[in-house]
């Protein structure tokens, strides 16, 4: 019995940089060798989805890009599908940005989504308005007067020559606000600034650390849901019937969990035993 | 009640603005009277708690264990002659909790004055450089060591979050502070900070409102002021009457929450299934 | 593909790998990494706020493109500018949609005191900008906070607690057991940051499952940070499985072999010449478990 | 000493009192200075802070440099990262104006800045930022640990959130649970009573009654939804979990309006060091 345990214990106390070495094992065979583990979606991504397929054909939506590159692969995902499920159901989407390397994440998405799959016509079925800065004074300036704060789009066109820009004056002309975030500013300024008080339906993307900020308000209603993190981004993925990057980063995301819970197990039970040990003598 | 200055200011303010409501309220954003209520009634409730402590009321407060660490740590640090490194967060001072944080820093200067032990301020936005200098600066003058201030205990890195993280990082790695404090607002960076921290064996006390980050300070600091207790610290710190009366006001306003929570929810209950009343949720619901 | 995507490719593997080399302990590679980190990013974001703040929203509204015309006085302020710099201001004002606000030239003034609070008899000027900055914050968060945290979770703790329509138990969607569970975690969380009265009887009760509360809701954060920080790795991999292909010359293969070698070998002179010469300032702080 | 310490306490109390009031106040300079005016104030303000913030990080590295102190190579580099940073900021744009103008071109493909921002900028943040998967899997190997009640918890709901939120959770079976619920109360019996045979009757009993509920229900897989991973995930996080954050919150928000409080009204005056 006290061999089992020395030898937990040795595990117990073993040099971090083997953890660190299974670690970027974990992650890294999966990503090379995937298992295509099946992916369940849960109520909150489903709300989101049953949100934007009861939306009527044509409707005018604001697509919201606040992240930089660090998040990206949470992020992005989301980004790609609620694009190509919002131009599947021929919608019109306005795309913003309060952070401002959030432009280059977002010209990113339309070069993929909105010119190389879908082939739709700029100034018509979206607009690419671009990055303002201020933080929360975008978001009140969206909701007050739209034209007031942007007077050209990204490639400099006077917003008054963009076609699809004709009855958009502020935040109340949309039908539906998406906002895919990482941070201040972001959803939680959306809800404050723009959703709730104009009572626009809105839904986000966010990066799981901030799953539990915004869970507050997903729960009070103020939001209709919530895509969380990479797996949000993957049953997102599995909703609209295309994978994604998000899909085949899930079989290492479950196996890097499950090690995790391991590690904390054997944590644990190195610790039990020491405490054991100290009682004794 | 005894506090006949206190209640007579107040009856001025209700009657000159029962006064300018009568009249037609000019200017005035209707949809937000609910919350023009709300702070009034807070508001009077702080300066009520503040008032009272500096006319020499006292009252218990509960100890906050983290807090007294915070002396332990600066003795420690003068035993084994080496450095405090105290990090009052990446954001700048436009967040309640960095300017708490310095309020803090303030008092740790005080601390390591009199001990004696040099303390490091590595700080990720300039305005707050020059605040925590200068909350530094008068903390050794009181102290009466001007000649131990030195400007560049407190520099500045980086604008950028994890540039920052990586500089302290490498301070922490390299100098090997026997106590880390991180005190303010953070994000991802937290962990990175703790778990150096931890691999150096330094005391590691933290002291945020940002929830995300909270459970890697509770698990991987010695100490943790969670949330409001963040906040409540520099009143602890200071001793002052009405900054400690402040806490109490807090206290009464958060009785004051929660009863107007099991009010409302009753209230909806009965207008829901009974038809009774009215729907609460309209009057809270600021436009 | 371009020399410049490619010689990108490397330069982002190396700093890649020199990060992630902290891992095995610090070294060379991680210090110049760390230290180019902290040069270009302090120049990045000075860059990136002169060009998305300062130039646009200040200077965009003191000497904008509406008000210039040759017949006024103000042509000679412009070109005068324009000569100075003709980067940052373009002939004939700077078109960002603005109108002139000289009230801006309060910022301005509370800018550049700050800038001149690097003299250091004058080093007070900087007060004046942050106590514009400590006030600002204070108005508007004050109101904000009070209305999302406070008034805003009020209203989404009110619900109807005793609905028929809702089951008594049920683990997904609503139902009474689940409104109660949130009326009273709310309440008991709460009353653990009550600080002027001692902990015990009814109050250390409720305080203590005001602790478990906070405690789930901890447990549930940790466990998002956890998926967020593999989410991250992975989008790291996959660049590096990217850059490994022949597109890029194999870039990761190459920068991984360099990095390994040298650690390696360092490592191995290390044990065999018994001094830490071969990695400067070699520090046993990361085997102190 | 007023230009000191007055003035600043005045500007406090007076852009406070405007921020706070302007809330209430429906006249549009008024509204335009509190949603639009007084944060770009702030920002603009902020960025000329950055120079001063960058001119400091520079005398500093130029200073150990120059004496020569230990490290000081590597100064070299943040130095010079610092003055390509500035110059592709500033002076070398890369491309036409015809592509991008000066202030376009920190957002613009085919710029020197651009360049820098994708192959130097975001592998530098973007890395140091998955360096925490790793700081995250030692942290829950060493400090993670059954300390109390309160400790448990924390596990719990960590663990639960972190299997259950993965595609894997959803296929391990509410039974495989229950099993696992069964021996572990059998640990937690066997140290309380510290009784063999009782332990023994407990987990048996245990063991048979999920077997012949699971050989009734036919196994499967998300029933009773009670012990399916993906199921308890979400009430967790949806109920519990709001109850925590929620009583959080509130308490942030209280401390913030406190602490707003007292600067306009002058009660802490810290900010200038007092």
């Amino acid at each position: 019995m006290s061999k089992i345990q020395d030898a937990f214990l040795k595990i117990g106390s073993v040099d971090r940089r083997w953890i660190f070495l299974i670690i970027a094992l974990v992650v890294i065979v999966p990503l090379l060798i995937p298992v295509g583990l099946p992916i369940r979606p849960t109520d909150t991504t489903k709300n989101v989805y049953d949100a934007i397929e009861s939306l009527p054909t044509g409707s005018k939506v604001l697509l919201s890009i606040e992240y930089s590159p660090s998040t990206r692969p949470e992020n992005h995902p989301m980004t790609i599908s609620i694009m190509r499920h919002l131009f599947t159901n021929n919608h019109k989407v306005f795309i913003t940005c309060l952070w401002p390397d959030g432009q280059f994440m977002a010209q990113d998405a339309i070069n993929q989504v909105a010119k190389n799959e879908f082939n739709k016509v700029y100034g018509e079925d979206y607009v690419f308005l671009g990055f303002r800065p201020g933080n929360e004074a975008v978001v009140k300036g969206i909701v007050s007067n739209l034209r007031k704060l942007y007077t050209v789009d990204v490639y400099q066109e006077k917003i008054e020559n963009i076609p699809l820009m004709n009855g958009i004056t502020n935040f109340k002309d949309f039908d539906f606000l998406f906002s895919s975030s990482a941070g201040f500013p972001g959803t939680i300024e959306w809800v404050q600034y723009a959703s709730d008080p104009t009572g626009v339906p809105m839904a986000t993307g966010v990066t799981s650390i901030q799953v539990n900020e915004v869970m507050p308000y997903v729960q009070a209603g103020q939001m209709v849901g919530v895509l969380a993190g990479m797996p949000g981004a993957a049953e997102y993925e599995a909703l609209i019937g295309q994978k994604g990057s998000a899909t085949s980063g899930m079989d290492a995301q479950s196996v890097a969990h499950l090690v995790i819970v391991l590690f904390i197990v054997l944590g644990n039970v190195a610790y039990f035993i020491e405490r054991n040990r100290a009682k004794k003598y | 009640m005894k506090d006949k200055q206190f209640w007579l200011a107040n009856l001025v303010i209700i009657i000159v603005f029962l006064v300018y409501w009568m009249a037609g309220q000019p200017y005035f954003f209707v949809d937000r009277i609910v919350m023009l209520v709300a702070m009034f009634a807070m508001g009077s409730t702080l300066i009520y708690n503040v008032r009272f402590a500096k006319q020499g009321g006292e009252f218990y407060l509960r100890p906050i264990p983290g807090l007294k660490a915070v002396e332990e740590a600066v003795g420690r640090s003068t035993e084994m002659g080496r450095p405090i490194l105290y990090v009052p967060g990446i954001q700048d001072m436009d967040q309640v909790e960095t300017v708490a944080g310095v309020i803090v820093l303030g008092h740790v200067a005080k601390m390591t004055a009199r001990y004696e032990t040099s303390l490091n301020v590595p700080v990720s936005r300039s305005i707050v450089m020059k605040a925590a200098r200068e909350a530094c600066r008068e903390s050794y003058m009181l102290e009466g060591r001007p000649d131990m201030f030195n400007e560049d205990m407190v520099h500045y890195l980086t604008d950028d979050q994890f540039a920052y993280a990586a500089g302290v990082n490498g301070i922490m790695v390299r100098e090997k502070p026997a106590a880390c404090m991180y005190m303010g607002k953070f994000y991802a960076e937290s962990l990175i900070l703790a778990e150096t921290g931890n691999s150096i064996g330094a005391i590691q006390i933290a002291g945020t409102a940002s929830q995300a980050q909270i459970p890697f300070f509770v698990t991987a600091c010695d100490y943790t002021l969670i949330g409001e207790e963040f906040f409540a610290a520099s009143a602890y710190l200071s001793k002052k009457p009405e900054l400690i009366g402040g806490v109490r006001g807090q206290d009464m306003i958060k009785v004051a929450i929660i009863v107007v929570i099991i009010l409302s929810t009753i209230i909806m209950t009965m207008y829901e299934n009974f038809g009774i009343g009215f729907n609460v949720i309209e009057l809270l619901t600021v436009r | 593909m371009e020399f410049s995507t490619i010689l990108g490719a490397w330069v982002a593997v190396f700093l890649t790998l020199g990060i992630f080399s902290y891992l095995y302990k610090d070294n060379p590679f991680y210090k110049m990494a760390e230290h180019l980190f902290v040069g270009i990013s302090a120049g990045y974001w000075t860059a990136i706020f002169f060009w998305t703040q300062i130039q646009p929203n200040l200077f965009g509204r003191l000497f904008p493109a509406k008000v210039y015309s040759e017949d006024s006085p103000t042509p000679f302020v412009y070109n005068l500018l324009n000569f100075i710099s003709s980067s940052v201001f373009p002939e004939g004002g700077i078109d960002k949609g603005h109108d002139q606000h000289f009230i801006y030239l309060i910022p301005l003034a509370l800018g550049v005191m700050m800038l001149l609070s690097l003299i250091p008899s004058i080093n007070w000027f900087a007060r004046w900008g942050i106590a514009y900055t400590v006030g600002m914050a204070a108005g508007l968060r004050a109101y904000g906070y009070l209305n999302s945290n406070v008034i805003g979770q009020i209203k989404g703790t009110t619900v109807n607690i005793f609905d028929s329509g809702l089951p008594l138990l049920s683990i997904s969607g609503p139902s009474i057991v689940n409104n109660i569970i949130i009326l009273v975690g709310t309440i008991c969380g709460l009353l653990y940051f009550y600080f002027s009265k001692e902990h015990k009887g009814l109050l250390g009760k409720a305080s203590k499952v005001g602790i478990y509360f906070l405690m789930i809701s901890f447990g549930a954060s940790f466990g998002f940070a956890v998926m967020g920080r593999i989410s991250l790795l992975i989008g790291r991999f996959n660049d590096l499985i990217k850059y490994s292909s022949g597109d890029y010359h194999h870039a990761t293969f190459w920068m991984l072999f360099a990095v390994v070698g040298f650690l390696g070998y360092a490592a191995y002179k290390d044990k065999n010449d018994g001094d830490g010469d071969a990695i400067e300032s070699y520090d046993s702080v990361l085997e102190e478990e | 000493m007023i230009w000191k310490r007055q003035i600043p306490i005045l500007i406090v109390t007076v852009v406070g009192w405007i921020t706070i009031l302007g809330w209430y106040i429906d006249e549009p300079t008024i509204q335009g200075f509190v949603n639009d005016d007084a944060t770009q104030w702030f920002d603009i303000l902020a960025s000329f802070a950055i120079i001063l913030g960058a001119l400091n990080l520079i005398k500093l590295q130029v200073q150990k440099i120059l004496y020569q102190k230990p490290g000081w190579i590597y100064s070299i580099v943040a130095v010079s990262g610092f003055v390509f940073s500035i110059v592709a900021g500033f002076f070398i744009k890369g491309v036409e104006d015809s592509v991008a103008k000066w202030g376009a071109h920190v957002t613009t493909d085919g710029t020197l800045f651009k360049w820098m921002f994708d192959y130097m900028f975001s592998p530098l943040s973007a890395t140091m930022f998955s360096l925490l998967a790793f700081f995250v899997a030692s942290a829950s190997y060493r400090a993670f640990r059954i300390r109390n009640f309160e400790a448990t918890l924390l596990l719990v709901s960590g663990i639960i959130i972190m299997v259950g939120r993965v595609p894997i959770g959803s296929v391990i079976s509410s039974w495989f649970i229950m099993y696992l619920i069964v021996l572990s109360a059998g640990i937690y019996v066997n140290i309380w009573k510290k009784d063999m045979t009782v332990t023994f009757i407990f987990v048996a009993v245990g063991i048979s009654i999920v077997t012949i509920s699971g050989f009734v229900m036919g196994w499967p897989i998300d029933q009773p939804g009670i012990f399916y991973l993906p199921a308890i995930q979400e009430w967790i996080y949806y109920y519990p979990n709001v109850a925590g954050a929620r009583s959080i919150m509130i308490g942030i928000g209280l401390g913030i309006f406190a602490t707003s409080i007292r600067y306009v009204l002058g009660i802490e005056r810290s900010y200038i060091g007092e």
